[in-house]
C-alpha cells in the first residue's frame, strides 16, 4: 500500500497546479480545465483517504464530485460560447466591461 | 517492491508532468491533450488505490464526455490560436505561485502535524469492499447515500435544462411562414449590438 | 440480482417534504413551459407561487416534529433552525418570482426557464440549511450555484452575460477549495457527517491539524458565496449585471442559505475548535465591513451601491457568527431576516424605479426621485434607513443584536468596528435618501406605475417596519430555533 | 503470479493482437466480397485466389508510400492520432472471453486477457475513446473538411454513446454482474438477445454510429467532405485509421457477441472442447459482422440533422424506457411480490409509454411535413 502522505503531497501538487492555472491564465476555457484539475486532486485525496480509512465513503464523495464536475462544465462552456457569441473572444482579460 | 508501489512512481511524475505542461502550453488543444494524460494517469492511481469502479467511471466520464467537449468547444469557436503568456495585471502570476505553494504547506503542514493517522476501522479494506468494489459501491449509494444521489439527479437536470437555455440562440417562431413574416426578424434589444453569426445552422 | 439493494433502511421523508414539494413544482412548471403550446407566463408564476407555498406549509408542519432528529441516513436534520431558515427563503422566493415575471413582461422577453430555476435554486438552497452531512451541502450548494449562474445570464444583456462568466469561474474555483475542504474533514474523522465529525473531534480521535486545514477551506468556500471580503470580488459585477429581479433574489436568499449551513456547519462539526475558528472568522468579519462600507462610498451606480453594501451586511452577520453562541445564533438569523426583506426590498425599487431593465441605474437618476414617485421614494427611505441601521426600522434591532451577542461573548473589538462601519455606512445611505428628497430631477425617467410589484415591494416594507417595531413578534421564535445540536 | 502465468499472458496479448490484425484483413476482403454480390457485381479478384489478398496488398502499397505532412498541421498531434484512434479497439478487446480456456502446463488457461472486475464499464470506457483519435485527427490537420468531419463526428460519437451506455447499462441490471465472464456465465439457459432484445437492437445502431460505419458515416462522408477527418493522411498514417475503422467493427462485434449472444456458448460435442467455443465465438461474430455489411449495401447515408435527431430523439427516450422497464421487470416481483394487479398496472403503464413516445414520435413526422426548411 502506497504510503499515505505521499498520496496527499501528490493531490496537493495537482491542486495548487490547477489554482495556479485559474490565476494565471487568461483563456476562459483553459481556466475552466484549471479547476477541473483541482476538482480531481480532491478527488485523489477523497480516495486516498477512503483507503487509510477503509470506509467507501470517500469512493461514493468522489463519485458525486466527477457528476457535479460534468454539470459545471456543461454549464462553464455553454456561457463560455454565450461570451464568445457576444464578444467574439474569451479572454477574461478583455471581457471587462465590467471593473474588478 | 509491491506492484503498486511502482505503478505509483511511474504515474504520479507524468501526473504532475503533464499539469504542468498543461499550465505552460500555449495551444488550447495541446493544454487540453495534457489534461487528458493527467486523467488518465490518475485514473490508474485510482485503480492502485483501490477504487476499480472510480477508474472506469474517471475515463469514461472526465475523458470520454467532459474532455471532449472541451476539445469540441475549442474547435468550434476556434480560439485554439496561440495565446499571449504575458501577464496583463502585474504580480499576479507571482500571486497564484505563492497561492499554490501556500496550498502545498498547508497540506504538509497538516500531515506532519497529524503523522499517526486514525485508521479507526480494523477492519480489511477487502470487508468494506464486500462482493466486489462496484457491488459494495452500489450497495452504499443506494443505501445510505440515495438521497444525495437523488438531489444529484435534480443536479444533473438542472445543469441540462441551464445549458440549453444558455447556449440556445434566441428562439424564431418555428411556426409557418406568414407568422414569420408578420414579426420583427430580431427580438427588439436595444442595448445590444446585433449578432452577425445569427445565421449559422446549429450544430 | 438488484432486489438485494432494495432492502433499505426505514424511509422518513417528512423533512424533506418541502425539498419534495418544490422538485415537483419545479418539474411540473419546466414542462408546463416547454409543452404548453401557448405560454402562459401568469400561469407558469401561480403554479409556481402554488408550489412555494405548499413547500411553507409543510415547512411549517415541521416545526412540531417528533422523529428522528437527523433521518435519511443521517443526511437531514429536521430542526427548527431548518424551519425559520426555509421560511425565510421561501418568502424571499415568492417576492422574486412575482418581481421576475414583472421584468421580463416589461422587456418583452419569454422566459419561461425562469420560474422553474428560481423553483430549483430555492429548492437547493432549503435543502442546504437541514443538511446535516458535508456532501449533501456540497451538492445543494452546487444546484444553487449553477442554477444562479444561469439567472444571471438569463436577460442576455452583455453584461449579465460578463457577469454570468466572472460570477461562475469564481464559484467553480471556491466550490473546489470547499471541496477540498470536505475532503480534509473526512481524511481528519473518517465520516462526512455533521455530528459524526464533531464527536470525532471532541473525543480527540480526529486528525486535529487535518480538521483545522479543513476549516480554513470550507471557510474559504463559504467566504466566496456570502461574499465575505477577500472573496468578494464576484459580486459588484455580478450584481450590477444581473436582471434586478434576479439580483433581489440571489442578494436576500444566497445570504440566507449560505449563513445558514455556514452556522450548522461551523456550530455543529467544528464546535470542538471553536477557539480556533473565531479567530479567523472575526478577521472576516472586520475586513468584510469595513471594504463593503468604505467602497460603498464611491459607487455611482445604484446596483454597485447596493451589491457592496450587502458585502458590508455580510460582515454584520460574520460578527454574529463570530459569536459561537446561542445569542450569536439568534442574532445571526434575525439580521438574515432583516436583511433579506430590506434588501429585496431595496432592488425592487431599483427595478420598478429604473426604466426598463437596466436603463437608468446611475445614481444620478435618483435625483428627484420623490416628485416623480413620492411612494418609491417614500419606501426607498424606509429601505435604506433599515440598511444604515437607524430606528424604527428592522436593521436597527438586528444591528444591535449581533453587537450585543458579540460582546457578551467577549469580542469587544468587533463590535466596536461594527459600529464605527455602520457610521460609515450611514453616510452612503443618507446621501441617497438628499438625492432623493432635496435635488431636482435630472432626467425623465418614468417609474413603473403597475400595482402588482409595488405590491411586492410593499411586502418586505411592512416587515422591516414590523419588526423594527415589534421585534418580540419573530425573536421568541428565533430564539427556539437557534438551537443547533450534534 | 509468477513468470509462468506472466509469459502466457504475454502470448495471449501477443496471439490476439495478431489475430485481431489478420481479421481485419480478412473482413475488408469479405466486405468488398460482399457489397459487390449484394449489387451483383464480383468484386476483387486478381490478388490470391477469388482476390483473398486484396487488402494485403492494399496494405503493402500504404506502407510504401510517401507520407506527406500539411505544412499547416500540427505536428505532434498529427502523428499521435492515427495512434490514439487504434489502441482503444484493441484495448477494449482485453476483456472479451473468447473461449472457455484450455489446461497448459497443469495451469488454467483462461482466453481473455483480463478478467476485470468492472468489465463493462472498461468496455464503455474504451469505446468513450474512439472518438479522440478522429477528432484529433481532424484538427491537426489544419485544413477545413476534416475539422468539420470531426466536429460532426465528435457530436455524433458523444451522442450515440449515450445510446450505447443506456443499452449497456440494461444488460447489467438484468443479468447483475459488471464482469464479462459473469455476464457470459449467467446465459446459460437463454441468451440475452431474448429478454433484452431492444437493447440488443438500440446496441447495434450506436455501434454503427460509434464505429462510423454506414449509414452513419459522416465523420467521413465522401461526397461532402472529400475524406473527412482523414483527408489529409495518407501512407502508413492512413493505413492506420483504416485499421482502426474495421477493428473498431470487430470489436463492437465482439462485444455484442458477448452481452448479448451467449458469448461462446453453444452446442458442442465433448471432442476437442476447448476449440469448440471459438468457433462460435466466431461464427456469431462473423454473423453480426455480416448484418453491418447488408446495412452497408442497403441504406444511404444520413443527413446529419436527422442523425443527431434519431440519436437524442428516438434511441435515447427508448433506451431510458428499457432501463426503466428493465429496472421494473426485476425489482417490481421483489418488492410487492407477483400479484396480477402489480403485473397489470405495470403493463399498462408500459403501454401507456410506449404509445406516448410513438404518439411524439409521429407528431414530429408530421411537423416536419408541414414546415420543410
Amino acid at each position: 500500500m502506497i504510503r499515505l502522505p505521499l498520496v496527499l503531497f501528490f493531490s496537493a501538487v495537482l491542486f495548487s497546479a490547477g489554482v495556479y492555472g485559474v490565476l494565471a491564465r487568461r483563456n476562459a476555457v483553459l481556466v475552466l480545465m484549471s479547476i477541473e484539475l483541482m476538482l480531481n486532486a480532491v478527488n485523489v485525496n477523497l480516495i486516498a483517504f477512503s483507503q487509510a480509512l477503509h470506509d467507501l465513503t470517500g469512493q461514493a464523495f468522489a463519485l458525486f464530485v466527477i457528476a457535479v464536475a460534468a454539470a459545471e462544465v456543461g454549464i462553464g462552456l455553454a456561457i463560455v460560447i454565450l461570451i464568445y457569441r457576444n464578444r467574439e473572444t474569451i479572454n477574461i482579460d478583455e471581457v471587462n466591461l465590467l471593473k474588478w | 517492491m509491491a506492484a503498486d508501489w511502482i505503478v505509483f512512481w511511474v504515474c504520479a511524475p507524468i501526473s504532475i508532468g503533464s499539469a504542468i505542461a498543461m499550465l505552460l502550453q500555449r495551444n488550447a488543444v495541446h493544454a487540453a491533450l495534457f489534461l487528458i494524460v493527467n486523467l488518465f494517469t490518475v485514473a490508474v492511481l485510482y485503480l492502485v488505490l483501490g477504487a476499480p469502479f472510480l477508474f472506469a467511471v474517471q475515463i469514461i466520464v472526465y475523458a470520454g464526455a467532459i474532455m471532449v467537449l472541451f476539445l469540441f468547444v475549442i474547435m468550434l469557436l476556434g480560439v485554439d490560436r496561440e495565446e499571449r503568456l504575458v501577464e496583463r495585471l502585474r504580480g499576479q502570476r507571482t500571486a497564484a505561485i505563492l497561492l499554490g505553494l501556500g496550498v502545498v504547506g498547508e497540506v504538509v503542514f497538516a500531515i506532519r502535524a497529524g503523522v499517526g493517522f486514525s485508521t479507526r476501522a480494523p477492519a480489511g479494506f477487502g470487508a468494506a469492499n464486500g462482493g466486489g468494489n462496484p457491488q459494495a459501491l452500489g450497495r452504499l449509494l443506494f443505501r445510505a447515500y440515495f438521497l444525495p444521489f437523488e438531489v444529484t439527479s435534480i443536479l444533473l437536470m438542472v445543469a441540462a435544462v441551464a445549458a440549453m437555455v444558455l447556449a440556445r440562440r434566441r428562439e424564431r417562431p418555428v411556426a409557418s411562414a406568414e407568422r414569420r413574416a408578420q414579426e420583427p426578424i430580431e427580438p427588439s434589444e436595444p442595448s445590444e449590438p446585433s449578432e452577425p453569426r445569427e445565421e449559422e445552422p446549429v450544430g | 440480482m438488484l432486489g438485494q439493494f432494495l432492502s433499505h433502511p426505514p424511509v422518513e421523508l417528512g423533512p424533506i417534504g418541502p425539498e419534495l414539494v418544490l422538485a415537483g413544482a419545479g418539474v411540473l412548471v419546466l414542462l408546463g413551459g416547454a409543452l404548453v403550446r401557448r405560454r402562459q407566463p401568469r400561469a407558469l408564476l401561480l403554479a409556481s407561487l402554488a408550489g412555494l407555498t405548499g413547500a411553507a406549509v409543510v415547512s411549517v408542519s415541521l416545526w412540531r416534529w417528533r422523529g428522528h432528529a437527523t433521518v435519511l441516513g443521517g443526511m437531514v436534520q429536521a430542526d427548527r433552525f431548518a424551519v425559520v431558515a426555509r421560511l425565510i427563503l421561501l418568502g424571499v422566493a415568492a417576492l422574486a418570482l412575482v418581481l421576475g415575471h414583472h421584468y421580463f413582461e416589461r422587456l418583452g422577453e419569454e422566459r419561461p426557464e425562469f420560474y422553474p430555476l428560481v423553483l430549483f435554486t430555492t429548492l437547493g438552497m432549503t435543502l442546504i440549511t437541514a443538511a446535516a452531512d458535508l456532501i449533501l451541502v456540497f451538492l445543494a450548494l452546487e444546484i444553487l450555484s449553477l442554477s444562479l449562474y444561469v439567472l444571471t445570464a438569463l436577460s442576455r444583456r452583455l453584461a449579465a452575460v460578463e457577469g454570468s462568466m466572472k460570477y461562475f469561474l469564481l464559484g467553480a474555483f471556491s466550490s473546489a477549495f470547499f471541496l477540498y475542504g470536505v475532503a480534509m474533514a473526512y481524511g481528519a474523522t473518517g465520516s462526512t457527517h455533521l455530528s459524526t465529525i464533531a464527536r470525532s473531534l471532541a473525543g480527540q480521535t480526529g486528525n486535529q491539524a487535518l480538521a483545522l486545514a479543513a476549516v480554513a477551506l470550507l471557510v474559504i468556500g463559504f467566504g466566496f458565496k456570502v461574499a465575505a471580503v477577500p472573496f468578494h470580488m464576484w459580486t459588484p459585477d455580478v450584481y450590477q449585471g444581473a436582471p434586478t429581479a434576479v439580483t433581489a433574489y440571489m442578494s436576500a436568499a444566497t445570504k440566507v442559505a449560505a449563513f445558514a449551513a455556514f452556522l450548522r456547519v461551523l456550530m455543529t462539526s467544528f464546535q470542538p475548535l471553536t477557539w480556533d475558528w473565531t479567530p479567523i472568522v472575526w478577521g472576516l468579519a472586520v475586513a468584510t465591513m469595513i471594504v463593503g462600507s468604505v467602497l460603498a462610498i464611491a459607487q455611482t451606480d445604484i446596483k454597485r451601491m447596493l451589491a457592496y453594501s450587502s458585502i458590508a451586511h455580510a460582515g454584520f452577520v460574520l460578527v454574529g457568527v463570530s459569536a459561537a453562541t446561542q445569542e450569536g445564533i439568534q442574532s445571526a438569523l434575525f439580521y438574515l431576516l432583516a436583511y433579506a426583506a430590506t434588501i429585496l426590498g431595496a432592488f425592487g425599487v431599483v427595478m420598478l424605479a429604473s426604466g426598463r431593465g437596466e436603463e437608468h441605474t446611475s445614481l444620478g437618476s435618483y435625483a428627484g426621485l420623490c416628485r416623480r414617485s413620492p411612494l418609491l421614494a417614500g419606501l426607498m427611505s424606509l429601505f435604506l434607513l433599515s440598511m444604515a441601521g437607524i430606528p424604527p426600522t428592522a436593521g436597527f434591532i438586528a444591528k444591535v443584536n449581533v453587537f450585543r451577542a458579540a460582546v457578551d461573548a467577549g469580542h469587544w473589538g468587533v463590535a466596536l468596528v461594527g459600529v464605527l462601519a455602520s457610521v460609515v455606512a450611514a453616510f452612503f445611505y443618507i446621501r441617497v435618501m438628499v438625492l432623493m428628497y432635496m435635488q431636482e430631477p435630472l432626467e425623465d425617467v418614468e417609474p413603473d406605475p403597475s400595482i402588482v410589484p409595488r405590491l411586492a415591494v410593499a411586502v418586505p416594507a411592512l416587515l422591516t417596519l414590523l419588526f423594527g417595531v415589534f421585534p418580540g413578534l419573530v425573536l421568541g421564535l428565533l430564539e427556539r430555533a437557534s438551537v443547533l445540536r450534534w | 503470479m509468477d513468470w509462468l502465468d506472466w509469459l502466457l499472458l504475454a502470448a495471449r496479448v501477443v496471439v490476439v493482437f495478431f489475430v485481431l490484425l489478420l481479421s481485419v484483413i480478412l473482413l475488408v476482403w469479405v466486405e468488398r466480397k460482399v457489397v459487390a454480390d449484394m449489387q451483383t457485381r464480383k468484386g476483387p479478384m486478381r490478388a490470391g485466389p477469388r482476390g483473398v489478398l486484396v487488402s494485403l496488398a492494399d496494405g503493402i502499397k500504404l506502407f510504401f508510400k510517401e507520407g506527406i505532412t500539411p505544412a499547416l498541421a500540427d505536428r505532434p498531434v498529427y502523428l499521435i492520432a492515427p495512434i490514439v484512434s487504434m489502441l482503444p479497439a484493441f484495448l477494449a478487446f482485453a476483456v472479451i472471453p473468447f473461449g472457455t480456456g484450455v489446461t497448459l502446463f497443469g495451469r488454467r488457461v483462461p482466453f481473455q486477457i483480463a478478467d476485470l472486475n468492472v468489465g463493462i464499464l472498461w468496455v464503455l470506457a474504451m469505446s468513450s475513446m474512439m472518438v479522440y483519435g478522429i477528432v484529433l485527427a481532424g484538427w491537426s490537420s489544419g485544413s477545413n473538411y476534416p475539422l468539420l468531419g470531426s466536429i460532426r463526428s465528435s457530436a455524433q460519437m458523444i451522442s450515440y454513446e449515450v445510446g450505447m451506455a443506456l443499452a449497456l447499462v440494461s444488460v447489467l441490471m438484468y443479468s447483475g454482474h459488471l464482469r464479462m465472464t459473469q455476464i457470459v456465465a449467467a446465459q446459460d439457459r437463454v441468451w440475452n438477445v431474448v429478454p433484452q432484445l431492444p437493447a440488443f437492437v438500440i446496441y447495434l445502431i450506436a455501434g454503427l454510429a460509434e464505429t462510423n460505419r454506414p449509414p452513419f458515416d459522416l465523420p467521413e462522408a465522401e461526397t461532402e467532405l472529400v475524406a473527412g477527418y482523414h483527408t489529409e493522411y495518407s501512407g502508413i498514417k492512413f493505413a492506420m485509421f483504416y485499421l482502426a475503422e474495421y477493428l473498431n467493427t470487430v470489436t463492437v462485434a465482439a462485444i455484442a457477441t458477448t452481452l448479448f449472444l451467449g458469448g461462446w456458448r453453444g452446442p458442442h460435442p465433448e471432442h476437442l472442447a476447448w476449440l469448440w467455443p471459438i468457433l462460435w465465438f466466431v461464427v456469431k461474430v462473423l454473423a453480426i459482422i455480416y448484418a453491418y455489411i447488408w446495412i452497408r449495401a442497403t441504406l444511404p447515408r444520413f443527413r446529419y440533422d436527422r442523425l443527431m435527431a434519431f440519436g437524442w430523439k428516438v434511441l435515447i427516450p427508448f433506451g431510458l424506457v428499457w432501463v426503466l422497464a428493465t429496472g421494473a421487470v426485476i425489482v417490481l416481483p421483489d418488492v410487492y411480490g407477483r400479484r396480477p394487479v402489480v403485473i397489470g398496472a405495470a403493463a399498462v403503464l408500459a403501454v401507456v409509454l410506449l404509445l406516448s413516445l410513438l404518439w411524439s414520435a409521429l407528431a414530429r413526422r408530421r411537423e416536419t411535413v408541414e414546415a420543410p426548411s
